[in-house]
């Protein structure tokens, strides 16, 4: 009797591993394929291959500095919208099985007010890109 | 205008109507003058008459709403060319005496950056001279 | 360009940087370098840097005989050839006093007219392609490759031509010519129609363009802008009508002018252009005389000593050839005054203080072709 | 008896840098580098007329990261040879040039006896795969440069060469 929580136990340990290895096999997968397949000689003169891209030129000055606030509040918006997509495709998995009505309502619901974000954003301005 | 050579021409067959010839001094003066009355600054042509020993300068100006053409052109010695600026009056000179200093070098005293415009940064030769060899 | 213009400190909350607009840029138009200092999405200060494209126009102009220095006309501003070629054959022609047939004088009008509308639809496509809308450039692109047709047809190239020639041009017009032509302006004027309705009425169009990047008269008169910037500006010159020369005066058209002085405004002039290159044409073509395309030109031509200028509307504004000859076969300096020179030099003071997608917006709408700045 | 099914339609058995080599020859996407007249032809090549995107080239990509084929359009002058080499080491492997226009191959209707500024010919700069020869080469020598380099890549040619009689 007692190895029956061994057999469940050793069945959760399978399925959790195996999922751990395709996560890992997806993230090192394309990096190996690319290195495998990618000519090895180069045709190249300056040898600059990893600096900053600025249209042909030398970059001029720092990038590390500091940015106005509006670019971080623009970032803000998106990552909350990000957020409610994310919300939004285990919903896609059971919309619709029997009550339509209600599922689609719930859905409206959650979408308007997480578009209030929208309105908020743009009462407090961070879409005129004023300079602060 | 004083000292200055004023000699009209036929616009059908020179394609200006006023040619005046001045001291390199009284450039800007001239380009105060013809500002004031509403003229346009349309080029600034550098030629290096290398037979004569000396270095033209020829500014164009036309008026936006008459069809008259003035030419004001003043000569400096060759070995030591030397222009007052009227970039202080059309700020569109700034590049013009830029390039005619790129291609002829002639300074433009009083001008805020004579760096090359057309030639690369450290550019030191001035092609369009007579003598210039490659 | 003196640092006095600094429109004050950059805002407390975060540092200046600068930004590469560099040669090898999409909405460069080519290879202009514009080193912009910005304080987050605004510009502070911008400084053009050109030559990038230096060509020697001006060096080959002084070592070659006059004949020769035809096909580099072409290549000077590849958009507008035939201006360039009507502006250094016209200097010539004026200089040497050569006569040019009545019937030569019209196919120059009617080729030149045709390639205006040419460069303006290639302004057009670009224009908006800059501004984030793709689908205006393939229409654009559509209706010129009729007018390239049209223009191979009596020229022989697509884009670079050298069809003018001292005393008239190449080759006379075939039969079939004016009816194309003809048909192409019929099938042009409902798309400019269309382009009405679906771009220039087009209220995101309206919002990128309206009041952003205005320049004014008296900005237009010190740098030397000139062409449709400076109609766009309420001025309105137009070497056609102001100085005019070959057959202009013999045909009537007006210069489309607006008064705002915004991208808007250069925006309508252009396409108000279009059209009345149309009428242009249409009444060439009704008035075009039979005869012969070539008068009496000398076999080696020597041009009087002393200086000539000849100065001509080409589809960017005021271009003037200056021909400085000692008596001998070349030209002893032959200066061009580009329309591309002067406009660009205003942008650096035009374009202060402005958010970085409308500095591109004034960039598009001032219609650049970098050789033809660089020569 | 059904009719015997001929497999060399369905199943296409390659080497696999065969493979790699097809599927980079239908996705070259040039980087966007007009610089002077050539590149007006380049973008007649893009256009509705003669639509490059037949064969898989009409992604203009102006960030040197993203494109495979570097067309150069017009004149090298000496100010824009440094960042044309930039350009070029910017760009991943693979990558190929192609050289368009008589300026591109060898400075063109620019080079005189005491020339000062203009780079005679890319080649100079780094190797180049196609020259397409023109002062502008028409849009369908741009066409036919792309077809080159697909043949230069997997061997084969999939257009007929017209040949004139």
């Amino acid at each position: 009797m007692p190895n029956l929580i061994d057999d469940i136990f050793a069945g959760d340990l399978i399925y959790l591993s195996a999922f751990c290895l395709a996560g890992l096999a997806l993230t090192i997968g394309p990096i190996a394929v690319v290195l495998l397949l990618s000519p090895r000689k180069t045709r190249n003169t300056e040898h600059k291959t990893g600096q900053a891209i600025e249209c042909g030129m030398e970059p001029i000055g720092e990038a590390w500095i500091r940015y106005s606030a509006s670019y971080y509040l623009y970032a803000l918006v998106f990552v909350a919208f990000a957020v409610d997509v994310l919300y939004l495709i285990p919903v896609a998995l059971v919309y619709n099985r029997q009550f339509a009505i209600r599922d689609f309502v719930e859905l409206a619901m959650f979408v308007g007010i997480l578009s209030l974000v929208i309105v908020y954003a743009w009462k407090k301005g961070v879409f005129e890109w004023k300079r602060r | 205008m004083d000292g200055a050579v004023t000699t009209p021409a036929d616009h059908a067959a020179k394609g200006y109507d006023l040619d005046v010839a001045l001291a390199a001094g009284g450039v800007v003066a001239a380009a105060e003058y013809l500002g004031g009355i509403g003229f346009s600054l349309d080029t600034m042509t550098g030629v290096d008459w290398i037979a004569q020993n000396e270095m033209e300068v020829v500014y164009d100006y036309f008026h936006p709403a008459s069809p008259l053409r003035i030419v004001v052109r003043t000569r400096v010695p060759r070995d030591n060319p030397e222009v007052p600026t009227v970039s202080g009056v059309f700020p569109g000179a700034n590049w013009h005496e830029r390039e005619t200093h790129d291609f002829f070098g002639i300074r433009f005293a009083g001008h805020p950056n004579l760096t090359p415009l057309l030639l690369p940064e450290d550019a030191d030769y001035h092609p369009l001279r007579k003598d210039f060899v490659a | 360009m003196s640092a006095s213009f600094d429109i004050g400190a950059p805002s407390k909350s975060g540092e200046t940087f600068v930004l590469n607009l560099g040669p090898q840029h999409p909405a460069a138009h080519g290879v202009l370098r514009v080193k912009m200092t910005m304080d987050g999405e605004y510009v502070m200060r911008s400084e053009p840097v050109i030559g990038y494209i230096h060509r020697m126009h001006e060096k080959m102009g002084e070592n070659r005989p006059l004949a020769q220095f035809l096909p580099n006309t072409g290549r000077i501003d590849y958009l507008s050839a035939l201006h360039y070629n009507h502006a250094f054959v016209g200097a010539v022609e004026r200089a040497a006093r050569i006569e040019v047939p009545p019937r030569a004088e019209f196919i120059r009008v009617i080729t030149s007219e045709l390639n205006r509308i040419s460069s303006h639809l290639v302004w057009w496509g670009a224009f908006l392609l800059d501004l984030g809308g793709f689908t205006p450039l393939l229409y654009a692109f559509d209706d010129r490759e009729k007018i390239l047709d049209l223009l191979e047809g009596v020229t022989g190239s697509r884009l670079t031509y050298c069809y003018f020639r001292f005393g008239g041009v190449r080759d006379d017009l075939d039969e079939g010519f004016a009816g194309r032509t003809r048909a192409f302006i019929a099938q042009m004027r409902p798309r400019l129609k269309m382009y009405r309705q679906l771009v220039t009425d087009n209220v995101i169009l309206r919002k990128r363009l309206e009041d952003i990047g205005p320049i004014s008269p008296e900005l237009c008169r010190k740098y030397g802008a000139t062409g449709p910037v400076i109609r766009g500006s309420g001025v309105p010159y137009d070497v056609r009508k102001v100085e005019p020369y070959s057959v202009y005066s013999q045909l009537d058209f007006d210069v489309p002018v607006y008064p705002e002085g915004d991208c808007m405004g250069r925006y309508r002039v252009r396409m108000d252009e279009i059209a009345q290159s149309l009428r242009i044409i249409e009444q060439a073509l009704d008035k075009l005389p039979d005869g012969p395309t070539l008068g009496k030109v000398p076999r080696v031509l020597k041009l009087p000593v002393g200086d000539v200028c000849y100065a001509v509307e080409a589809a960017r504004g005021r271009l003037m050839v200056r021909i400085v000859s000692d008596g001998k076969e070349a030209a002893y300096r032959l200066k061009l005054r580009t329309p591309s020179f002067s406009n660009m030099s205003l942008f650096e003071e035009a374009s202060r203080g402005m958010m970085l997608a409308d500095a591109l917006a004034l960039m598009g709408s001032l219609d650049l072709v970098i050789p033809d700045i660089d020569r | 008896m059904e009719t015997p099914v001929d497999t060399s339609q369905i199943v296409k058995f390659a080497k696999l840098d065969e493979l790699l080599a097809l599927s980079r020859a239908n996705s070259l996407w040039p980087l966007t580098f007009g610089l002077a007249c050539c590149a007006i032809e380049m973008m007649a090549a893009g256009g509705p007329r003669f639509d490059i995107s037949r064969f898989g080239a009409e992604v203009f990509r102006p960030s040197p990261r993203q494109a495979d084929v570097m067309i150069v359009a017009g004149t090298i002058n000496r100010k824009m040879a440094m960042a044309v080499k930039t350009l070029y080491d910017q760009m991943l492997e693979p990558k190929w040039v192609i050289a368009m226009g008589n300026c591109a191959i060898s400075g063109g209707p620019f080079v005189f006896p005491g020339q000062y500024a203009v780079i005679e010919g890319v080649d100079k700069l780094f190797p180049v795969d196609i020259f397409i020869p023109g002062c502008p080469p028409r849009p369908e020598a741009l066409i036919e440069g792309i077809l080159k380099l697909e043949e230069k890549l997997t061997g084969k040619r999939r257009w007929p060469v017209v040949k004139p009689e």
